[in-house]
């Protein structure tokens, strides 16, 4: 039965199907957080034993990432950069939720699509595009004007930008589908009770918006932290961790110390879930 | 400025059109001091749009609205002494109880010391003491109701409008909860603007009713002269059940008269102002379940029932329903009348049996029929 | 400031950029990994910016910088030449001289060629070798240019000739790459970084590969029997460069930074890290002894003179070549 | 109050411009440059001169479209992959789990979010290659004689984009499901129906908006994914935004690259559509609802 | 196999446990054919779980379930001749009104005329046989009801279960609709097991009427032996309202007796069966409004009322509530007590009057103390 809990043969299976679905997702980032521990150059078999090396290890060869500088700014700038993404972007989702749920305009249904969009532009795309006319923009006004736009260059700008242009959908949706569960009375009976418009929003409006614009904030943290695809194109010289990890295991040779830091964020991003969802969990209870 | 001061909200010549849909067509009442006056009227007639005029959600497309003898067209919602209680109460589920009775008095930039004492009093006097610290969740749906009134008259207002605040509450608590509110009405001393389009609660706590029908107040007065002398067939309709009849009428004059119903039977009835029917002219008459007898045709007591009316039939179902209990009869012309009846089990009518059904002229309604089916 | 290095993997070891950073304590080291194809489309898309220094090799520099104007000339004065290799300093400044500016100067040498496990590959000594049926599933190549050049050399063609006629170059990439699909089923994979190939040839899942030196000598270290294998057909020869972007905004440190590596006790430090020889005067020998031993074990004296080095590439031929490398790619063999 | 009318347009100025700044300046001028770029020919260097020959180049070799056409197809593979694996798992959160467990199941579900693509492919590759953990386990069970390369083929680069974008499959599943009365999924019992009547005339109908804004996502991310066919493809193996990326990085040919590029998003979008019209749904309350 | 092969529908000893939770405890009844029968009970005490027993969703802990007589234990949902309306419809919004009532038939594999001929039967029969085409978001509150309830009537179905289907309707359509699904019953003559907590719509609707409590039935009969002689106290409380007064029985026979209140009152009862009370046990007495008379302290017809208990009080206050309208009366006691009165409008009671109240022995229900509050 497609409800039941009744324990038939078939719910066993589908509880070991369940089961070995979850322990596929889990695979592969077991077996990269597990090299991490691996006292071997090479993350691979046969196990040599246990170390922590590649965390704290201040040596060559074995430079755990705390000491490894370059992986270090890897993940400052990727710190960075997802601050400011998702800062913007809760920004931009906030605004955007107010425009299409409250805002009255033609061609809002188009618009609104408008807004999905990005979301299913390939990353690549996103990234080149932007990186064109960006770059077209800063010869033209160089050619035209002498004048050297610094910022229209690869760089941390144009990495925010081009993980903004699609992560601000995403941020766009969760504040919007929480804007329209809002009952709009309650800023009624405010103004009722006496508060002017912008104490009503601050006190009213944005607190029932703010799970939504945390989880949002954090949704688009690790997206922002894990994107390739659209950074790949638009980073300068100051490259995201996932492009200093790329790099290093194309072009340098990958060693454990790649396993650690992966483990390392896979703590990292666990407890922001782990956040995000006591967040959820204070929302429910309201 | 105004004629009489003693009145809390006076609307004059009030409406509101949205594009060509008129929702509020000219109405004018004005509430005296301390009183509790209800709008009943039926699902989309205009009641919400009126109450947000009131509260200063929408401007009146013309007419104006006083308050304690001010007007109050160009004063933004905010700075209306008018509070209102919403239909889902819109209580602030991110602040706790006392949060939400203190906003008000935060907005006005009261101290926090006297919130502290407004909050403690208002709960006090909701019989609600100790619930401060709750969140809102936590809080049953009457408390609830109570925490909603709490927050409008912590501000001491001049009116409190009610948008149907029972709608949302079950069966058992919306019985109990009128009495409650009429309580407090009491207790507060307030004008309470009442909306719903439950009969029953507009009938029981109000001193005033106004009885609104697609924009337009039909009448107002109290509940028993709505019930017992409604001005139009609509509120005979609206409020109350009623049987009803069509007929011309025979004879009339300043008192009464007498009337040939559709399927040929003669009816009196008592005229319920001092209009005159006009002979001839084609009538409604209404008659109430609970005024009309059910007496077995065998019994003797006929005659002890004072009516003037009276009709044959034979019992067709019992709608047993406790103390509401109704006898359907079907009449000898195939219509059927309802009539209250007290079941008790002993000695009840049953179903196939011959009845005769009484009732007074003076219970008889009369109006003239508007060409409305 | 901050000195911004575009460069290779490895050129920029840590333990160099601490002690330059000591040394010039207002000087920051920035690196961005690259390799020759995404210097160039990086310095494209920035017109020149965003970087201070770039470290293309030789061959890579003429055309890209007619084409894209990317670099600016340097000024030799402020670099100390008198310690390079003359005969690497003069082929790098023939390459790289346009309209009488010099735009490159040499840092690190180093080929590009065969590596084998002697145990399991004994006779893997032409480029052509990888094709070989014997070693079925158990060779590796990297699908770039080297491939093709090393394929055309082992073919009897001598494709830098070709490049002054396009059309003649054009027929040698075509049965280049008629060769490389047929023997794209010999093939296990192809390596796309140092990474993946170690990982293949230190697990035995490969006994030979193409490939740059500087691999071939690390892995030496992990494994004796893995020696690197100039082809019989002459290793191919790059040298990486020091260059400039043309809106490079910290010249003097790039200078700096060009100075202190060409140091020779610097010089030993970075040749440990790329596994290459530096362009100095007795490069070899200040290589460190694990490295040496394993440019002994490599090269004869006949090998080096053997050497192919890459010739200059004018402008057209990365997209003939790139084209001839996605056909093979695409193309299903094996 | 005139004034509160103006107030109103003004607070939509200044919403609506955030909105338009975006998706002018981030997504449609970008876009119309890509367009113009892709019409450029370049004739000799720094020259170029407007036509069609990036197009024509891709129409006219085989190697393109065909990279093309098998990206398309195995995107479409993956996206079906995905739905069959995913929509037991989202049904199972959704309406047996119970209320305690499903957000723990939800959670878990998002667990490959944690870390990058790159990340990911890197787990898959040393569990997958030949003497990596998967190989040397069914070496020491005894079910394989010497090691079996997993690695570097179509089937290891499915198993990776599966893997990376179920989950974008499982959330719309599970939040549509999650919306559907149990009652429903009864009264289809109630009124005879048997578990495949149910699951095929009421729960996939029902499901239906979610399944295409699952797959929508899935089949462009699919599409659009990069690391993943390079890192754990085979010799064999092209996709097309290797293709892509090959014109801009290895060839420094950005107009065929911007070419190429408008080609993929007017591919993709041509199937999405096509997509919509079989299912009978739109964009708007499919994907924008997830 | 089964003793009366004319029920419907048996259950015998059914229990449920939800882990440690007893959600139905030895619940037993039998339903003749083509009876109207209704399960009456608080929120929470079970009712929807017996009925997904019933239909098959979750398996009894215990006991056994007849349809027809055969035991359907063993059998899974979709092959029970039971048909279910759920609380809130659970319509098929992806499909059309059509294709919802023939989806049973399809998966019946009835062909495709037989289909047609038999959904546009029963449109007709529940009066609606222009709506095939229509989507269901296009229905009224009420036509959604009776396409619920078509849906499974086309299936003939032995029983037909129906958990509060008229929960979710507001209040005019909820008494319009009472009514109809009395007629529609008679319409099918299926039997009908009818879940609701509100008392009203069982009284009216039902044959039979069991009420349930915390998992147990306390008491199963006709509506009028519901309200006039509940068995218990619970039913008499929650069947109709009553007064309650707590006392001390003072003497006592088969027929009756007479009981002191808290307050110092004696009270007068009559025996609902053949229970004794035993004398000094404390009961709990109750006694509904209508059949309290109340008769100004002044009137001269108080020996007209034929009453052994009396109590003399001054008017409280009145609810004026039409034809249920209510007067409160202060005892002396302090206490306040309900009593229905019809207010006409003319000479009615005051506040402040002096009253008594009177009312017959026979409708005083006394009930020993189960030590509940
Ligand atoms: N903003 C609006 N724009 C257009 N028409 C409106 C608007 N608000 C209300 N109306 C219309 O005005 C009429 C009166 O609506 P109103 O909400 O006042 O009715 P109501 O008496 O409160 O009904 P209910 O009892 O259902 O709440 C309705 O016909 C409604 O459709
Ligand atoms: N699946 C379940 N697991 C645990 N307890 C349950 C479950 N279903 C019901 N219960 C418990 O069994 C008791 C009876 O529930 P049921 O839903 O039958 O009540 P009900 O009479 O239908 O109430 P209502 O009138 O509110 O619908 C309740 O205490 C409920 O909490
Ligand atoms: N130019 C080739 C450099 C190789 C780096 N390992
Ligand atoms: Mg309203
Ligand atoms: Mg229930």
């Amino acid at each position: 039965m497609l409800v039941q809990k009744k324990a038939t043969p078939f719910l066993l299976g589908y509880r070991l199907y369940v089961v070995a679905f979850f322990i596929f997702l889990a695979a592969p980032l077991i077996s990269a957080g597990a090299f991490a521990f691996n006292d071997s150059l090479f993350p691979a078999l046969p196990w040599q034993g246990f170390t922590l090396d590649w965390f704290f290890g201040d040596t060559e060869p074995k430079l755990g990432m705390f000491h490894d500088r370059r992986l270090l700014q890897g993940l400052y700038y990727s710190f960075v950069i997802a601050i400011f993404v998702s800062a913007l972007s809760v920004f931009v989702g906030t605004t955007n939720a107010f425009l299409f749920v409250r805002g009255e305009f033609p061609g809002k249904n188009f618009f609104y699509i408008m807004m999905v969009v990005p979301l299913v532009i390939p990353g690549v795309i996103l990234g080149i595009s932007i990186l064109v006319l960006a770059s077209d923009t800063a010869n033209y006004v160089e050619n035209r004007f002498d004048l050297e736009l610094e910022f229209l260059r690869p760089g941390i700008l144009l990495v925010v930008v081009g993980q903004f242009s699609f992560i601000a959908t995403i941020t766009s949706l969760v504040i919007t589908a929480r804007l329209k569960k809002f009952d709009e009375t309650m800023e009624e009976a405010a103004f009722n009770l006496g508060a002017s418009r912008a104490r009503v929003l601050r006190t009213i409006t944005l607190p029932f918006l703010r799970p939504a614009m945390i989880a949002a904030g954090i949704v688009a943290f690790l997206v922002s932290f894990e994107n390739f695809n659209t950074t790949l194109f638009l980073v300068g010289s100051e490259a995201p961790l996932t492009i200093t990890m790329y790099d290093r295991m194309a072009k340098v040779g990958s060693t454990p110390v790649l396993n650690a830091v992966s483990f390392f964020l896979m703590v990292g991003s666990g407890l922001l879930a782990l956040l995000s969802i006591l967040i959820q969990r204070d929302r429910s209870g309201q | 400025m105004t004629d009489n001061p003693s009145y809390d909200l006076e609307c004059l010549d009030v409406s509101k059109n949205f594009g060509s849909i008129r929702a509020v067509k000219d109405v004018s009442f004005d509430i005296p001091s301390g009183s509790f006056f209800s709008i009943l009227g039926p699902s989309g007639c205009g009641k919400t749009t009126l109450m947000r005029m009131i509260a200063g959600f929408e401007d009146p497309s013309g007419g104006d609205i006083r308050i304690k003898g001010k007007s109050v067209l160009g004063t933004p919602p905010n700075k209306r002494n008018v509070k209102m209680v919403f239909q889902h109460l819109a209580l602030f589920p991110m602040m706790n109880v006392y949060e939400n009775i203190a906003y008000g008095l935060r907005c006005n930039g009261v101290g926090n010391a006297e919130i502290k004492r407004k909050v403690h009093d208002v709960l006090e006097r909701i019989a609600l003491p100790d619930v401060a610290e709750r969140e809102i969740h936590q809080l049953s749906g009457g408390q609830k109701q109570r925490i909603a009134i709490a927050r409008c008259m912590v501000l001491d207002p001049d009116v409190l409008l009610l948008d149907e605040p029972l709608g949302a509450l079950d069966l058992k608590l919306r019985e109990a909860m009128k009495i409650e509110l009429k309580l407090l009405q009491h207790q507060f001393n307030t004008t309470f603007v009442y909306i719903t389009h439950d009969q029953s609660e507009a009938l029981v706590m109000s001193d005033n009713v106004a009885i609104m029908n697609q924009g337009e107040f039909e009448q107002i007065g109290t509940p028993q002269e709505l019930y017992h002398h409604p001005s139009t067939a609509f509120v005979a309709s609206f409020v109350g059940d009623s049987n009803r009849w069509s007929g011309v009428v025979k004879s009339s004059d300043s008192t009464g008269g007498k009337v040939e119903t559709e399927q040929g039977l003669p009816m009196s009835f008592s005229s319920a102002g001092e209009k005159t029917m006009q002979e001839g002219s084609r009538v409604n008459i209404f008659v109430r379940p609970e005024f009309i007898r059910t007496v077995r045709a065998g019994g003797g007591d006929l005659q002890d029932a004072a009516g003037e009316n009276r009709m044959d039939g034979i019992v067709d179902s019992l709608l047993f329903n406790g103390a509401n209990s109704r006898v359907l009869v079907r009449t000898g012309s195939g219509e059927l009348v309802e009539s209250d009846v007290t079941l008790t089990g002993e000695n009840d009518l049953k179903p196939g049996e011959d009845v005769h059904l009484v009732w007074s002229s003076k219970q008889s309604m009369c109006f003239a029929d508007q060409g409305k089916a | 400031e901050t000195l911004r290095l575009l460069t290779w993997g490895s050129y920029a070891p840590d333990e160099l950029i601490e002690k330059f950073e000591a040394e010039y304590p207002d000087i920051d080291v920035e690196v961005t990994f690259s390799n020759n194809e995404e210097m160039i489309a990086k310095l494209r898309a920035t017109g020149g910016a965003g970087f201070d220094l770039a470290q293309p090799s030789h061959d890579r520099i003429y055309a890209a910088q007619l084409e894209y104007d990317i670099y600016k000339p340097l000024d030799l004065s402020k670099i100390d030449t008198s310690v390079m290799e003359a005969k690497l300093l003069d082929g790098v400044k023939e390459n790289t001289t346009i309209e009488g500016e010099v735009y490159a100067v040499p840092h690190q040498w180093g080929t590009s060629g065969l590596m084998a496990d002697k145990t399991k590959a004994p006779d893997l000594k032409s480029w052509a070798d990888l094709c070989n049926p014997a070693y079925e599933g158990k060779t590796s190549m990297r699908l770039k240019r080297t491939i093709l050049l090393g394929t055309a050399f082992s073919m009897g063609e001598d494709p830098f000739a070709a490049y002054s006629d396009l059309d003649k170059y054009q027929g040698i990439l075509d049965k280049v790459a008629e060769k490389l699909i047929e023997c794209k089923g010999n093939i296990k994979a192809y390596w796309k970084g140092g990474d993946d190939l170690s990982a293949m040839m230190l697990s035995g899942e490969i006994v030979g590969s193409e490939t740059w030196d500087s691999t071939a000598y690390k892995l030496f270290d992990q494994n004796k029997n893995i020696v690197f294998v100039p082809p019989k057909e002459g290793a191919l020869a790059w040298i990486d460069t020091f260059a400039l972007p043309r809106k490079a905004k910290a010249d003097d440190a790039a200078y700096k930074w060009i100075n202190f590596v060409l140091r020779p006790e610097n010089v030993t430090l970075m040749s440990a890290s790329t596994g290459a020889i530096a362009a100095v005067k007795g490069g070899q020998d200040l290589l460190p002894e694990d490295k040496k031993a394993a440019v002994n074990a490599a090269f004869t004296a006949e090998d080096i003179d053997n050497l192919k080095f890459f010739a200059n590439i004018p402008p057209g031929v990365e997209d003939m070549e790139g084209k001839t490398l996605e056909k093979i790619k695409a193309a299903t063999g094996g | 109050m005139m004034q509160n009318k103006d107030i109103k347009r003004l607070s939509l100025y200044l919403l609506f411009a955030p909105f338009a700044l975006w998706i002018i300046l981030l997504v449609i001028l970008p876009h119309i440059g890509m367009v113009v770029l892709s019409l450029k020919e370049k004739i000799a260097p720094r020259v170029y001169e407007y036509s069609f020959a990036n197009y024509l180049e891709f129409l006219n070799e085989p190697i393109y479209w065909n990279t093309l056409l098998r990206t398309g197809s195995m995107s479409l593979l993956v996206t079906a992959l995905a739905l069959l694996i995913g929509f037991p798992i989202a049904y199972y959160i959704a309406k047996i789990a119970g209320p305690r467990s499903r957000g723990g199941l939800f959670l878990l579900c998002l667990i490959p979010l944690w870390v990058s693509d790159l990340i990911r492919a890197f787990g898959w590759i040393l569990l997958l290659r030949e003497t990596g953990v998967i190989s040397n386990f069914l070496l020491w069970t005894g079910l394989i004689g010497e090691p079996v390369e997993f690695l570097y083929n179509d089937v290891a680069v499915i198993v990776g984009l599966t893997y990376t974008v179920i989950l974008f499959m499982i959330v719309p599943l599970v939040s549509t499901l999650d919306g559907m009365d149990n009652a429903m999924i009864e009264a289809g019992y109630n009124l005879g129906g048997s578990g495949f009547t149910v699951l095929r005339r009421i729960i996939i109908p029902y499901a239906m908006p979610g399944i295409v804004a699952g797959c929508i996502v899935t089949f462009m991310l699919t599409a659009g994914s990069y690391l993943t066919p390079i890192l754990l493809g085979g010799k064999n193996s092209s996709w097309f935004t290797e293709q892509i990326y090959n014109q801009f990085i290895t060839r420094f040919n950005w107009e065929g690259g911007a070419a190429f590029g408008m080609l993929l998003l007017f591919f993709t979008s041509l199937v999405i559509w096509l997509g919509l019209k079989l299912s009978g749904q739109t964009l708007a309350n499919t994907v924008a609802k997830s």
